[in-house]
């Protein structure tokens, strides 16, 4: 009698046959292992050398400090003052390639991001994910991408042609335009301009409009709803986002985000530290702007298809699904810049280009995401506004009181930084978890009372059962 | 560099014609909410122009201030959402009366 | 403001935002007029942009490309049974008469009036780094009386607005 | 004048029809919803159903009785062995067909496998459906999904098995069988409560299932729903227990029933039974004896002229067959007594007033198959 179970399903008989990576590293033959180990300790020996320029300061400033591009683009004006070029085509130049750079980078994750986020959900899930089309399916976005191009587009009887056509298009620009006042390094930021706080939420506040027209010009219930339902969050939630980041703008004393960084560097400390309760309310409140879980309800697949745009097919619905996706790392870069430290890791960027670190904490964002849309359901549209007007926004406020104190003690006493700033650590943290349970008790938010196991019984009967059962407890 | 240069008056001209065009707007549609694009047009005309004249004046001395006209401008975004935000209210307002918003229609005085 | 980048990009949003414009008062769709006002407002702040005003410029964008137009589809779409079709009232031609002398009598004026304004070095070297941290001294240093009154005056048009199209729920509701 | 027109000051919305279905992702299957909605909230609701019609019924008078049991596999196509235990049991009982005790207990151990599969279906759609990205169903197909291994190894189907025959069961389960079944419900309740802490305690799932969908005991009854929706409404009343079938008189069971009577608690109720049938499946296993899985019965049975209504207890609740025999080898009527249909009829009652995702979780919860409503 054989005792385990024959796997009934060649997918079941897959994972049973599954080896992890490093089991197939030592069942890699000697002539491929040890030209790889060769390999490896050559990076390694080459990244002491590396080392040991940067600590003897051998690369500061100069052209080739790859830590921070800006220096070559700098170097690159100069030389090209030198040269009797106008001003123009220098600034044109570095422009149109930092353009491309951050373009490239976009784009480059459109293509990729569909395929980590398959991936992750999948690992999630107990399941796969995209495993064969390339290695580790890493093709499967193209074939995706390649589908939607050559499927037929399709413009619904009664829809505005002009509007129809319209937000795909729309909806990009904030996505991309976005970008902009993000540093990747101290001098590597596209357009480092002195608004960049504002000019961010004024950005995002743009995709409304194109998520409207997208509903409203479909011609189709589900489209508007979904519209309606979006565009209702996506004025409510913009007000915590403000709020939540004015508290850090009240810290810091500007509105310029790499302004923002260096406060972090110099004080040594994360945002996200000293203000808790604004991190979480801006993470809150951007997963409603971009239409993720737990806060999709604007595209909820379960209530109303597909949102706003259930009537786009082809490469239109692709780019509304590209634009989530690229949206998702733009709050990450976001999130990461005001809250995390951006490019800065208390000194590692010194060793390491600043916009590796920065696509790392962009990374462990996203992965945040991934993760709650793996674990997650779903919010119902009138508990988000009402936990976005009820909670949110008056808790942020009072935060925001409470800032402007801290703010003005740290800016104006001359004690170490450590003591204000520490000590408003302190006091935020407390008060953020006096504050949050208070309030939840003032607007009588009780969850343990609401999970109850049902009841056992053996007895059977109708209604006089059913009575004396809840009756008896 | 192109033989001409951006002056005042430039600004001047673009801010009168928009000013114009929202007065059009404002004066000649049948809709509420139409009526409201052609006044906040006017509005945006007259920001540009105290923007112009806060950039290009020369009337400043050295210890003027030559942000206040930002700061008008400020002022105005504030009441041009103030007014937005009222005047919108009382188009859906007068709509749950009348089912319409229509200004030619809304001659409640008329009897 | 010699440079051909801010010439160039003077006449290409000043065409946007004019062009703009006239779309509202011609486009036959309300909607459609709601986004080319869209557009003439990013114009505008286009426009304020090659006039240094950061700060202003971005507030250009964030209340009424994204505020004001939003609010304004707010009101088009709760008054589902209203004429959508931007039509002209019978005013259409007095209207055109006022715009177009007004148009023209400003921009007259504002040609043939020897303005003091600032020119070439004089106009770069008045060109502020950053106008944030001076809008702010002024808005609560000299204007602090008038930042007051606006703030007053926004947060009684928030009960206003909730005031006018808030829905009594009385017990004639389901009459 | 027309200022009289609206006294109350209330938005003068037109209400509108919006089509849920018959393709659409909460209808779990071709039915279709139509909806009168007054911007979110619905004001009133119609179910149309027969999409997936087959006239399961009629077809069913020009077979023999054992011809009809792969029918019912295709009626609740989520529960084929509830189904092909129910028709067995009222076929037998027309006919006085005695059943050997090693396939009363087969049927047992299959009926509850089939519960505990059904059950984790129903449960990971429903979360689904509160907008949890699959994951909580993905972790209830995984038991799922050896379930079905455990029948592909016994009759060689997994969904359609058509495995339960008059007077038995048609295979008796390999020796490997017995392994894996003790595997499984070894581990079947760790992983229960590893599934339930990924949904039970979260405050999401609480907010969007806690007060939704209400149906109080008197409104259950009066409904006639049946199963776990009835249960969930807090009325003890399960076929297993009421009228003991097959071997169920020996087991030793709870049944768990709700306080509520909202989505929350009919979705706690199928947890509950879940645990109770590896409860039932174990008993069943350390009782079973050895013998015959199946008498001989002749091809065309011919019972004699009567009739007969035979019910279980099946996942969505009681599954009932009236059959009429003429004494011939085909059945005069063949009627099957739906639960999905007739808990179906209770939505109406839950959704109108409440807004679009509450009406599709109360859906959710109710659990139907729509080859089930259709036949």
């Amino acid at each position: 009698m054989s005792t385990a179970p024959r796997p009934a399903t060649p997918m079941a008989r897959q994972i049973l046959e599954h080896r992890s990576l490093l089991q197939r590293a030592y069942a890699l033959p000697g002539e491929v292992f040890f030209p790889l180990l060769f390999v490896l300790l050559g990076g390694l020996a080459a990244t002491v050398g590396i080392g040991f320029l940067v600590v003897a300061g051998y690369l500061d400033g100069r052209w080739y400090d790859i830590r921070d591009l800006g220096n070559g683009t700098s170097h690159f004006r100069y030389w090209a003052q030198q040269q009797g070029l106008p001003p123009s085509v220098a600034y044109l130049t570095t422009a149109l390639l930092g353009g491309i750079g951050i373009l490239s980078l976009v784009g480059g994750w459109l293509v990729i991001g569909s395929w980590v986020e398959r991936r992750l959900i999948a690992k999630f899930q107990i399941r796969q994910g995209p495993n064969r089309n390339g290695l580790f399916g890493l093709l499967q976005p193209i074939a995706d991408a390649l589908k939607l191009i050559q499927k037929e587009v399709l413009i619904p009887v009664g829809a505005d042609r002009l509007l129809f056509f319209l937000p795909p298009i729309l909806i990009f620009l904030p996505a991309m335009l976005g970008w902009a006042p993000i540093p990747w390094a101290a001098k590597m930021s596209y357009v480092d301009m002195n608004v960049g706080v504002v000019y961010a939420i004024a950005i995002s506040s743009l995709g409304v409009l194109a998520v409207f027209l997208a509903g409203w010009s479909s011609n189709n219930h589900y489209a508007l709803l979904g519209a309606m339902r979006t565009v209702a969050m996506m004025v409510s939630y913009e007000i915590p986002i403000s709020l939540s980041l004015l508290g850090v703008v009240l810290f810091t004393g500007s509105l310029q985000l790499s302004q923002i960084v260096v406060w972090q560097q110099t004080y040594h400390i994360w945002m996200v530290i000293l203000l808790p309760f604004a991190a979480f309310a801006f993470l809150f409140a951007s997963t409603a702007e971009i239409n993720r879980t737990p806060n999709d309800i604007g595209e909820a697949e379960s209530e109303i298809v597909a949102g706003f745009h259930t009537e786009y097919s082809g490469m239109k619905a692709g780019l509304f699904l590209a634009v989530e996706l690229g949206n998702a790392i733009l709050v990450g870069a976001m999130m990461s810049t005001v809250f995390f430290g951006g490019y800065s890791f208390f000194g590692l960027e010194t060793w390491i280009p600043g916009y590796l670190i920065l696509a790392t904490k962009i990374g462990a964002v996203y992965f945040v995401f991934v993760w709650l849309r793996g674990t997650l359901p779903r919010f119902r549209l009138d508990q988000l506004m009402s936990f976005a007007w009820k909670f949110l926004i008056p808790l942020s406020i009072i935060q925001l009181l409470v800032v402007s104190v801290e703010s003005l003690v740290i800016a104006q006493s001359d004690l170490p930084g450590l003591a204000t700033v520490g000590g408003s650590v302190v006091v935020n943290l407390v008060l953020t978890y006096f504050g949050v349970r208070a309030w939840a008790n003032a607007i009588g938010y009780a969850p343990n009372e609401m999970a109850s196991p049902p009841i056992m019984t053996n007895g059977v009967g109708g209604l006089r059962a059913a009575e004396q059962i809840r009756a008896g407890r | 560099m192109l033989g001409l240069s951006v002056t005042l008056a430039h600004y001047l001209v673009v801010s009168a014609l928009i000013f114009g065009i929202g007065t059009v707007i404002a004066l000649s549609k049948r809709n509420a909410v139409a009526v409201l694009m052609g006044v906040e047009l006017m509005l945006n005309a007259v920001n540009l122009t105290l923007i112009a004249f806060s950039r290009f004046s020369s009337a400043f001395g050295q210890n003027g201030q030559p942000l206040s006209g930002h700061v008008f401008v400020v002022f105005v975004l504030t009441v041009a959402a103030a007014e937005a935000a009222v005047a919108l209210a009382m188009a859906v307002l007068v709509y749950r009366q009348r089912e319409t918003v229509d200004l030619d229609r809304i001659n409640l005085l008329r009897g | 403001m010699e440079s051909p980048g801010i010439i160039i990009a003077f006449w290409v949003l000043a065409a946007v935002t004019v062009g703009g414009c006239l779309m509202v008062l011609v486009a036959r769709n309300l909607l459609h007029a709601l986004v080319f006002l869209v557009l003439a407002f990013l114009g505008m702040a286009g426009l304020f942009v090659t006039l240094s005003a950061d700060f202003i410029a971005v507030a250009q964008i964030l209340i009424y490309a994204g505020s004001i137009a939003v609010l304004m589809v707010f009101a088009i779409m709760l008054t589902p049974l209203a004429a959508r079709d931007n039509a002209n009232s019978l005013y259409l031609l007095p209207a055109l008469a006022a715009g177009l002398g007004i148009a023209g009598l400003v921009s007259v004026v504002a040609v043939i009036t020897p303005w003091s304004e600032l020119k070439g070095d004089a106009l770069g070297q008045s060109d502020p780094v950053t106008t944030v941290s001076a809008i702010g001294d002024l808005l609560l240093g000299r204007y602090v009386l008038p930042f007051e009154v606006a703030s007053i005056l926004l947060f009684f048009a928030l009960l206003g607005a909730i005031v006018l199209v808030h829905e009594r729920r009385g017990p004639r509701e389901g009459s | 004048m027309t200022t009289s027109h609206n006294p109350t000051n209330a938005a003068a919305t037109e209400p509108y029809v919006l089509n849920i279905g018959p393709q659409h992702p909460s209808t779990h299957g071709v039915f279709r919803l139509r909806v009168v909605m007054d911007g979110e909230v619905i004001r009133d609701l119609d179910m149309i159903v027969g999409y997936l019609h087959r006239s399961m019924e009629k077809l069913a008078e020009e077979r023999t009785y054992t011809q009809n049991i792969p029918f019912t596999d295709r009626a609740d196509y989520l529960a084929a062995m509830s189904n092909n235990l129910g028709v067995c049991l009222a076929v037998e009982r027309l006919a006085g067909v005695e059943v050997p005790e090693r396939a009363s207990y087969l049927r047992v151990i299959f009926a509850e496998l089939q519960r505990i599969a059904s059950h984790a279906m129903a449960n990971g759609t429903l979360v689904s459906d509160a907008g949890a990205w699959q994951t909580p169903l993905l972790y209830m197909f995984r038991e799922r999904e050896k379930i079905l291994d455990l029948f592909e190894m016994t009759c060689g189907a997994r969904l359609t098995t058509n495995y339960m025959r008059i007077g038995g069961v048609s295979f008796d389960p390999p020796p490997e069988f017995w392994p894996a079944l003790q595997e499984l419900m070894d581990e079947m309740p760790t992983r229960i409560d590893e599934y339930a802490s990924l949904v039970q305690d979260s405050e999401i799932f609480l907010a969007r299932t806690r007060n939704v969908g209400v149906i109080s005991a008197a409104d259950a009854i009066n409904g006639s729903l049946v199963g776990p929706a009835l249960r969930g409404s807090g009325v003890p009343w399960d076929l297993r227990k009421a009228e003991p079938y097959c071997v169920y008189d020996r087991m030793n069971f709870e049944v768990p029933v709700g306080r509520h009577g909202d989505v929350y608690d009919r979705f706690m109720v199928r947890l509950e039974e879940t645990r109770q049938s590896v409860e039932i499946i174990k008993q069943a296993m350390a009782q079973i004896p050895d013998g015959p899985h199946k008498t001989d019965i002749p091809l065309a049975l011919r019972p004699p002229v009567g009739e007969v209504y035979g019910r279980v207890e099946g996942p969505r609740g009681e599954l009932g067959f009236y059959l009429v025999s003429d004494g011939t080898p085909a059945p005069y009527r063949f009627h099957i007594r739906a639960p999905s249909l007739i808990n179906l009829s209770l939505l109406r009652e839950m959704a109108v007033g409440v807004s679009l995702p509450d009406a599709v979780v109360a859906l959710g919860s109710l659990d139907i198959v729509v080859g089930d409503i259709d036949r």
